[in-house]
């Protein structure tokens, strides 16, 4: 859901966060066009929340990208809380934030799969773990007005 | 569902002239002495150059270029820092230089991540310091930058080139373009190489000398820029 | 829904009493040659020998041991067949020595296959020649092989033993026994490997001296038992 | 479901199938015992077609291979079409038997993977397919009676 922006400051689109509502923004217009949809009215997007992205950001950087087709479009975001499965041992577990330090996280941030080398199974130990759950920015649906 | 970054990548390339994958089906070729050195030269020539380096369970190029710990600033996407006037992409930046043990599928992911998510400069020439074998990163290098080129890097033994015969006939048969092929560490004269490349109708690009002086310049680029090596690997600018 | 094949694996191990994975986190040391010539020194004692090659998208030893097209026989599962006194299986079996483009989990599905199938005879020793890296291959024989041990092997560049140095601190964290490191291709007396390695509390086992007749070698397994090359690696011998 | 064999020669039980029922039986038998199965009274089995696995020859080797909990046990078998999927182009197409040669047939008998070697996409020549279905053989659930 769209929701009046807590900070609109000049900081916010240079985060990296931008690139990544790019790739929803050009996907979901190629979809659209494809299928001959003149008006999205809807795109479900789906964030992990291994990565830590800026929900504020992200939906910022959705409005500024906006395309012809996308005037009414409301974006829905839902988060994903991150899951792990560890394939040495079978053990489960999901993310703790203040686990990390900040270097950690930033590293996390920006590719998700830095997780094998900061993280540890923990009960095992091995690094060898599956995020089951929860990683990266996924486009879920779209719901739009079909010309045909 | 759909993976939204597959998407971006071509658009994040399209500043980009030319994109040259220093490949080789083997490990330990001289593939990223090769990458670093090809750079460096290109460099020289007045272009603009970045370099990626995708070898993620085992990345050379920053001890290569003694450029320790850089980080790619943010900038709607992230930007790759600069290096002796190289525009340098590595996981490096990300994983300080610890283990990275990646399955397959996590090095797909990683890759993608990045590809997405770099906004390169304008750049004449990007070089890609790929992993060995034929897995993943080659995989997707092939399916998701649409004007990737090969340039294929062997040795004189018949045990790399083995290997790099079937890196060829996979790319042949895909129809991806293929700069030729550089050998490297050679000692003794030999046409073995050359005459196998030839057979397969692709360029020999250079013969690069096995020289012990390569050890030394690893971590200083001037070292590499005055050396023997980089004089054979810089032969290879007349073909790209 | 449960793949029962994992269940069966370490079933297959049962009669082999040591198993030994060559391994390294870069391309091109010698793995697969130290493999061989170990397998063949180990053979030459009298000793019941195994030799697995995992590098599936890089295969060497069928080239090394001059073994052209085997064929495992079928008996309950497969039977590896005997080359030079090595009960011997390599996916080229399969392949036919073609390019095999597999991804990682593709190349974990095959690894996990052909372990569930195959039945070793029983065993002394079981030399497996890894792929390069920290990838799906090791991942799995770490998680697979419940008394799995690790030989390391580098060379004496810096380039080689940032990528080892990466294994070994990998292999230490799980707690995975490791036999030691041997240092292949050494032109020059250095004590940096032996000194880096005595740093991680870990057993140097050999200096492998780099030699020119370890290609004319390669295809010969006469040739290699008889070479400097297999005098240097049987020093590992006496670690194992 | 068990079938008289229509074949019980001597030749049978030496195929290579028999390690997939010895994984698929050690398998059962042990996830039986950690949850107080005292009698398994059906297993069900997923068979991949890509291997082309010979049913008959499994079926008698899980027959050979009961153990005390599987006195009464149905095995039922079911096989699975091969599709695959194109990562390349995206392309999705079904396993065609007699496409190959009877040597390529036989290394994907062994291992599945060997596709990979000897199956380009149909429709851009690429080896980079993923196998969606029928790869392998599975165990898909056991029924049995429980002692708690
Ligand atoms: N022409 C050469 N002469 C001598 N040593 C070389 C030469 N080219 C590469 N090397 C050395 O060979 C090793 C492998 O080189 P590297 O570039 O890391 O290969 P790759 O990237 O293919 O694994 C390194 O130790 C490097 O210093
Ligand atoms: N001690 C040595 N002296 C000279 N050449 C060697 C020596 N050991 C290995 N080689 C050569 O080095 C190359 C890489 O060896 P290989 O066993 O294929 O390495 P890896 O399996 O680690 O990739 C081969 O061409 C091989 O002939
Ligand atoms: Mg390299
Ligand atoms: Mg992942
Ligand atoms: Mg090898
Ligand atoms: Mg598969
Ligand atoms: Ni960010
Ligand atoms: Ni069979
Ligand atoms: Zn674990
Ligand atoms: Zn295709």
């Amino acid at each position: 859901m769209i929701v009046i922006l807590k900070n609109e400051s000049m900081t916010f689109p240079a985060m990296h966060e931008w690139a990544l509502a790019e790739g929803i923004i050009s996907t979901a217009d190629k979809f659209a066009k494809e299928n001959n949809i003149t008006s999205i009215t809807e795109i479900h997007i789906m964030i992990g929340e291994l990565q830590q992205v800026e929900h504020d950001i992200v939906e910022f950087a959705l409005e500024q990208l906006r395309t012809p087709l996308m005037k009414n479009t409301k974006f829905i975001i839902k988060a994903i809380p991150a899951k792990f499965k560890c394939r040495n041992c079978g053990h489960e577990w999901t993310f703790i934030t203040g686990d990390f330090t900040e270097d950690v996280s930033e590293a996390i941030h920006f590719v998700p799969e830095m997780a094998h080398v900061f993280i540890k199974c923990p009960n095992c130990g091995s690094p060898d773990f599956e995020v089951s759950e929860g990683r990266g920015v996924w486009l879920q649906s779209i719901k739009g007005i079909k010309d045909d | 569902m759909t993976d939204p970054r597959l998407n971006i990548i071509p658009e994040r390339f399209k500043g980009v002239k030319n994109i040259i994958a220093v490949s080789s089906g083997k490990g330990g070729v001289g593939k990223s002495m090769v990458s670093v050195s090809l750079a460096l030269a290109i460099r020289d020539k007045g272009f603009t150059v970045g370099l990626l380096d995708l070898d993620f369970t085992s990345p050379s190029t920053h001890i290569i270029l003694g450029a320790p710990s850089l980080f790619p600033s943010e900038d709607k996407g992230i930007v790759p820092p600069i290096t002796n006037g190289l525009h340098y992409m590595s996981i490096v930046h990300y994983s300080a230089d610890k283990p990275a043990p990646l399955r397959g599928s996590d090095q797909s992911d990683a890759i993608i991540e990045l590809l997405a998510i770099t906004r390169w400069e304008k750049l004449d020439y990007l070089i890609i310091d790929m992993p060995p074998g034929l897995g993943d990163a080659t995989l997707d290098m092939i399916r998701l930058i649409p004007r990737i080129t090969f340039l294929v890097v062997s040795t004189p033994s018949r045990l790399a080139f083995e290997s790099v015969k079937k890196l060829l006939l996979l790319l042949i048969e895909l129809k991806i373009p293929i700069k030729g092929v550089a050998e490297n560490m050679v000692m003794e004269e030999s046409n073995y190489i050359k005459t196998e490349i030839q057979k397969l109708d692709l360029r020999y690009l250079t013969k690069i000398a096995f020289n012990k002086e390569v050890e030394d310049s690893i971590g200083d680029p001037d070292k590499i820029v005055s050396s023997k090596f980089h004089k054979d690997v810089s032969k290879i600018l007349d073909f790209i």
